[in-house]
Parts: C-alpha cells; structure tokens; sequence
C-alpha cells in the first residue's frame, strides 16, 4: 500500500494513457492505427474479384448494392442490401459489417464509389472487403498510342 | 534541483521542440551561424567565393535569421533566468585550486576549438547531436554519444590534473 | 524512496507499454470517418480529363499531376508533366512527404479508377485536402482526348474552344511519349518530384 | 497533426519566436540541472558527480517515449520529424575530437553558453575558443570535404538496422539506462570527492 501512495500521481496518468490506448486500439468510431497495412490488399488488386468467382463465395458472403448496379448476377441473387453509399458509415451498418464472418462483396456500376468506400470501410478494420468488377483486367490500359493521332483535325 | 528532474524537463523541452518545428535541439549550429554571419560582414568577398561559406548566403539568406542562431540567444536568456532563480550569477573562473587561471582558461579556450571543430564534422554537438539523435532512434545520434563519452574517458587520465 | 528508484520504476512501466503497442513507422487516418466520407463523395474531388487537359495545356503551376502507376507504366507512358509516385510507395512510405505543399493542388491518376480513388481517401484522410482525383484516369483521357472526333454540323463557340484544348493537349501527349527513349528519360529525370527535405540538425 | 510547422506554414517571426522560446526552455532545463559548472560536468569522467548521464539519459528516453505516444493517438507525424543523417566517419571522428575538447574544457556548446549567462568566465573563454574552432573548420573546410561527406548512410534509424520496433528498443535502451543510473550512484559513493561536491554546490 505504501508504494501506491508513493506513485499515486503517477498511476492516475498511467491510467488515463491507458484508457486513451484501450480507445485508439478498438474504437469504432475513429480508423484504425496502422494504415498501411489496412491497405495492403489493394496494392495488387487482391480485393478485386470478377463475375466468375461469386458463385464459390455465395454461401458466406454478405453482399452489398451501393450503387444501381444492373448486372445479370444482381437480378439472379436474392439477399442483395442496398445501401446508399452515403450511410454505409451508420452504425446499424458497420455494426453489421463487423460482426459479418466471411466476404464481403460491394457492387456498383460505378469503380470510383467501391473503390473509396472499399478505402473507408478497410480503415476502419474491417477486413475480407471485395469489389465486384465488370472489367476483365483491372486497372488496364486499354487503348495504345497511334503516331497518327498527331493529325487530328 | 533532482538530475533526473531536469532530465524529465529537459525531455519535455526537446518534446516540445520536435512537435513544433519537428526538429530537435542543437547549440553549435547556432556557433557557427554567428562565425558565417560575421565572417560574412567583415568579408563579403571571402564569404561568397568561398565553399562553405557561400552556400548560407544563398539567395540572400541571413544567418542571423535562423533557427538554431536564435535558439542560443534563448539558451542564454533561460541559463541567465535560471541562475538569477537559484542565486548562482556571478563573475568568476571555477576551476581546481590546483591549478592556475591562466591554465584553466588556456584548456577552456582549447576545449572551445576542439568541440565546436568536432561538432561541424560530425554535424552537432551533444545536444543537437547525440540527445536529439538518440531521441529519434537514429544511428548517428547513438554513434556520436559512444564517440564523444568513449573519447572523453580514454582523455580522461591525461588531464586529471585539471579536475581533481 | 529515493528518486532515483521511483524514476525506473515509472519509466520501466511506460517502455513495457511501448514495447507492447503496435508502434510500427506507418500512421492511420485521423479525420473523421464520416467526415471523410462525405468529402469524398462529393463531385468537387473530381477534374474531368478535359479541366486537366486545360492545366496541362496552359501549363498551370498551382496544380501538381500525379501518376499513381508502376515505373514501368510511366516510363511507357505519361501526361505530360506529370510526377510519378507508384501507388505502392505512395502507400508504404508517408505520403505527407509529396503531399504538403498546400499551395497547390494534387490530381491523381492511374489507368482506371482503382488507384486514384483509394489514394483521394488515404491523402484525405491524413488531412491533405488538397487532393483531387482525375476521373476515368488514363483510359478516359485517351477516349476523350486522343479519339474524339467532331461530328456534326456546326460549332458552337463553347465546342470549339474545347476541342482546341484537347487537340493541344493531344498534341503534347504524343510528343512527349513518342520520344525516344534516351531523350524521354532525360526529361522525366526532371520532372521527377523530389521529397520535401526536412529542417533540423545543426547544419 | 504535429508537427505543428509541417502542418501551417509559420511566418518567419513566428517561426524565431518559437526559436527562442523553445531555445530558452533549454537554456533552463541545462542551469538547473546544474550544468552550468564545469566541475560538475567533469565529475563524469572522474566519477565522483554523474549528473551528466542521468539528465542526459532521462531526457532522451522522456522525449522518446513522449514522441512515440504522441505518434501513435495520431498528434505526431514522426515521419515529418527530423532524422539526423548518418556520416560514419564524421560521426566518429568528430565525436573523439568532441571528447577531448569536454575534457579539456570541461563543457558542451549548449552547457557553456548556459555557463556563460550566469557569469563564468572559463565559459567566456570557451566560447571564444568555439567560435575560433567554427572559423577554423570554415577555412579548413576545402581540405577536409572528402572526410566530412564520407560513409554517408542517410537518416537511418537504429531500431530499423537493428530490426526491432521503436517501442522495443526503448524498452531496451530504459533497461539500459536504470542499469546505468545505478552503477553511476554506486560509482558517486565509491570514486567520492567531497572537497569538490561541497564546493560546487555553494
């Protein structure tokens, strides 16, 4: 007892840094430490998947609309939540997409949308996140230089 | 007061001067940046022809304008508030009574060229150096402490005299 | 007891706690998730090809383009003037190195709209507002730049004006990537953005 | 996010200010600990004071463990916080010629101008002794270029070479340091001068 009246002060602060440590680590409401490694799916592209892949992932997968997305799988699967891309932050979501156990798959016609809101929701630690694209290469360039193209008119 | 509550002061001070200007601290860079700015009123020839001064005149830079010149004048201002605090200012040489002042003040004068000489090759002193290099984990900081504190002790026997 | 013991305790508790925090050099986001959020979705991120075309064009030094590909990619080809960080560095070192000049504005590209769009969240998520994304990226400058076509019976003013820019810029575009190749790196070598170096020491 | 520097352009005199305020902290934290004599600095080498390596110590692992704190709540970008380069040569050399100018003068430039402020005339000598060494490593400059810009490694990080994390090796470096801090009390006993510890504390 004598020594904690000693380091009284001392643990107060002690304490409170670890209560501020507790919050960084697990907080929902504030993105993970570590960004960098939050990211690193989408270095090479990982987190993208095409059309052929979704079958062997149904069972498990979560999967969600964030964006009138009017592909022929849309139609066929049944359990599709859309979610404007404006609210995926509320907390009836990503309560949702944090306790969800296997992949989650965003749809959209557009690849910018997915692509920021892939960005946010993997910051906020949550992980297996994948995006549906309708291009066969991803991040391809698809036209080539023509020397002709100097005689535009 | 207590060493080690300086030392928590001094560690704050250096905290301090990392979050604001995310540098760390230093006293001979401010030495030399007095020398460049007078070498440079005495001599403006000199001082741009020159390749170690010209470069701190570069595009009308001021010397005297800097970071780490103003710094020192702070050191001073804080060392004279500090001493005034605790009643220690006064004129006087401390020194072992075994030894002269002239001789004190010779080994002063010598130690004076040898540091800040050193300090300008190994790009800082203790502070800038060493206590700011280490805060920052970086080798250099680790390498000149060693060096410095090693050097120190090796010298240590040969001028005993002066001390003890 | 003595100060000397009490300073090793407290010290030898806080160095635990650091030894135990994921402490690595990488940084999260800190803005405000849904802050962020609706940043980022709103259009103003966006520079159509053609708003870029026009500061490639009048060479316009408030804006600063950046290509988010491979050195490869770059090397082959590029926007004129533009600086390459390849999308892993810009993610694995700090990003805050290219991006704390705020007096100009950042536009990111890449092929597609990947790469651009996961470092507009990244760069404003670390609070650099000055982060813009140049839509459809590279695919969509050459379909609208370098293959569009006028069609159509008259011109109005506005069309005109337009097509000149693209024409220019196309025009540069090609310049610039039919170089050959000695010449080409040469003029990358200048064009390649330097880190900003960082004040301190006591030189 | 700090640093505050990197994240608002100061003006200049705002930039000095801070200079000076950050400068007379220093110049403070140096005169209280008592380092304003040399005698007391010296002690280090002769070990009957060892004041040196305790605040030199403390400091370095409170600003340590402060900045990594500050860095991982997201206040601190430790990235935009200068790392001093290393020169492998430079550092040893300069760092051996520095030992034997402590010995011999018995101060630091930081702790001599301290010395200075309150009056110490050895300190004015040695300030002047300073001045005179950055002249003459100015003119002397052209000679010794090569060396001074030789084995240069960059801004490199000991924990980095080392391959711990940061917070590991400060767990270490305080093992390290409370070691030290108690040889240093036991050699305060044993190399003992109360002659000189009586005198400098008047």
């Amino acid at each position: 007892m004598e020594i904690f009246k000693q380091f009284r002060l001392f643990f107060v602060i002690f304490i409170l840094i670890l209560c501020a440590v507790f919050y960084r680590s697990f907080s929902n409401s504030i993105f993970r430490y570590d960004a960098a490694k939050m990211a690193l799916p989408s270095l090479q592209g990982e987190n993208i998947i095409t059309e052929e892949q979704i079958p062997g992932m149904m069972d498990k997968a979560l999967i969600i609309d964030i964006g009138c997305s009017d592909s022929v799988l849309v139609k066929s699967v049944k359990n599709i939540n859309k979610i404007s891309p404006d609210s995926i932050l509320d907390k009836k979501y990503t309560r949702k997409l944090l306790k969800h156990e296997g992949p989650i798959i965003l749809l959209s016609s557009d690849n910018s949308t997915s692509a920021k809101i892939w960005m946010l929701l993997s910051q906020k630690g949550i992980r297996n996140i994948y995006i549906l694209s309708y291009e066969k290469e991803f991040e391809a360039l698809k036209y080539t230089l023509k020397a002709d193209s100097l005689s535009m008119p | 007061m207590n060493p080690y509550l300086a030392g928590v002061l001094l560690g704050v001070v250096l905290l301090m001067a990392m979050y604001i200007s995310g540098r760390g601290l230093g006293a001979s860079g401010g030495i030399k940046y007095c020398v460049v700015s007078l070498v440079g009123t005495l001599d403006r020839n000199h001082a741009e022809n020159s390749v170690y001064y010209s470069k701190y005149f570069e595009n009308g830079r001021k010397p005297l304008k800097n970071w780490l010149t103003v710094e020192i004048f702070g050191i001073l201002a804080g060392g004279f508030f500090s001493g005034a605090l605790s009643k220690r200012i006064k004129f006087r040489i401390e020194k072992s009574p075994k030894i002269s002042n002239r001789r004190r003040l010779i080994f002063a004068f010598l130690g004076g060229v040898f540091f800040v000489y050193g300090a300008q090759l190994a790009r800082g002193c203790t502070s800038g150096a060493a206590l700011s290099g280490m805060a920052v984990l970086s080798v250099a900081g680790f390498l000149t402490m060693i060096a410095i504190f090693g050097s120190a002790y090796l010298f240590a026997w040969f001028f005993r005299k002066n001390w003890i | 007891m003595e100060i000397r013991k009490k300073i090793s305790v407290i010290l030898l508790i806080l160095g635990i706690l650091l030894a135990i925090l994921p402490l690595s050099s990488s940084r999260s986001l800190f803005v405000n998730p849904s802050k962020l959020l609706s940043e980022v979705l709103n259009p103003n991120v966006y520079f159509t090809v053609d708003q870029t075309a026009k500061f490639i064009v009048n060479e316009d030094t408030t804006v600063r383009i950046i290509d988010l590909r491979s050195n490869e990619e770059f090397r082959k080809i590029c926007l004129p003037g533009a600086i390459n960080i390849p999308y892993n560095s810009f993610i694995k070192s700090d990003p805050g190195l290219y991006l704390n000049d705020k007096s100009k504005r950042n536009i990111f590209y890449s092929n597609g709209d990947f790469y651009s769009n996961y470092a507009l969240v990244y760069a404003r998520g670390l609070d650099y507002r000055n982060s813009y994304v140049m839509s459809g990226g590279l695919n969509e400058w050459f379909r609208m730049v370098m293959e569009s076509k006028f069609s159509g019976e008259r011109i109005s003013a506005r069309e005109n004006s337009l097509f000149e820019i693209r024409t220019r810029a196309g025009k540069l575009f090609t310049q610039i990537n039919t170089l050959p190749d000695s010449l080409k790196g040469k003029f990358m070598v200048s064009a390649r953005f330097a880190s900003r170096k960082l004040d301190g020491g006591c030189e | 996010m700090g640093p505050l520097s990197s994240s608002f352009i100061f003006p200049e005199w705002l930039d000095l200010l801070f200079a000076f305020i950050i400068g007379t902290g220093f110049g403070f934290a140096l005169e209280q600990a008592g380092f304003s004599s040399s005698r007391k600095l010296a002690g280090m080498f002769y070990g009957y004071d060892t004041t040196v390596i305790k605040v030199f110590f403390t400091a370095a692992i409170v600003a340590l463990i402060g900045s990594q704190l500050l860095s991982f709540f997201g206040i601190l970008n430790m990235n935009q916080v200068f790392v001093n380069e290393l020169y492998i040569g430079p550092a040893i050399i300069g760092g051996v010629i520095m030992g034997a100018g402590f010995i011999m003068g018995g101060f630091c430039p930081g702790t001599g101008l301290c010395a200075l402020s309150i009056g110490k005339i050895d300190a004015m000598v040695f300030a002047a002794g300073g001045i005179t060494g950055a002249f003459l490593f100015a003119e002397t400059y052209p000679f010794i270029r090569k060396l001074a810009d030789s084995g240069y490694k960059g801004p490199v990080k000991i924990n980095e070479s080392i391959g711990i994390s940061s917070g590991l090796f400060t767990l270490l470096l305080i093992i390290a340091a409370v070691l030290m801090f108690w040889i240093a009390e036991l050699a305060e006993k044993r190399f003992a001068r109360q002659e000189i510890t009586d005198e400098i504390g008047s």
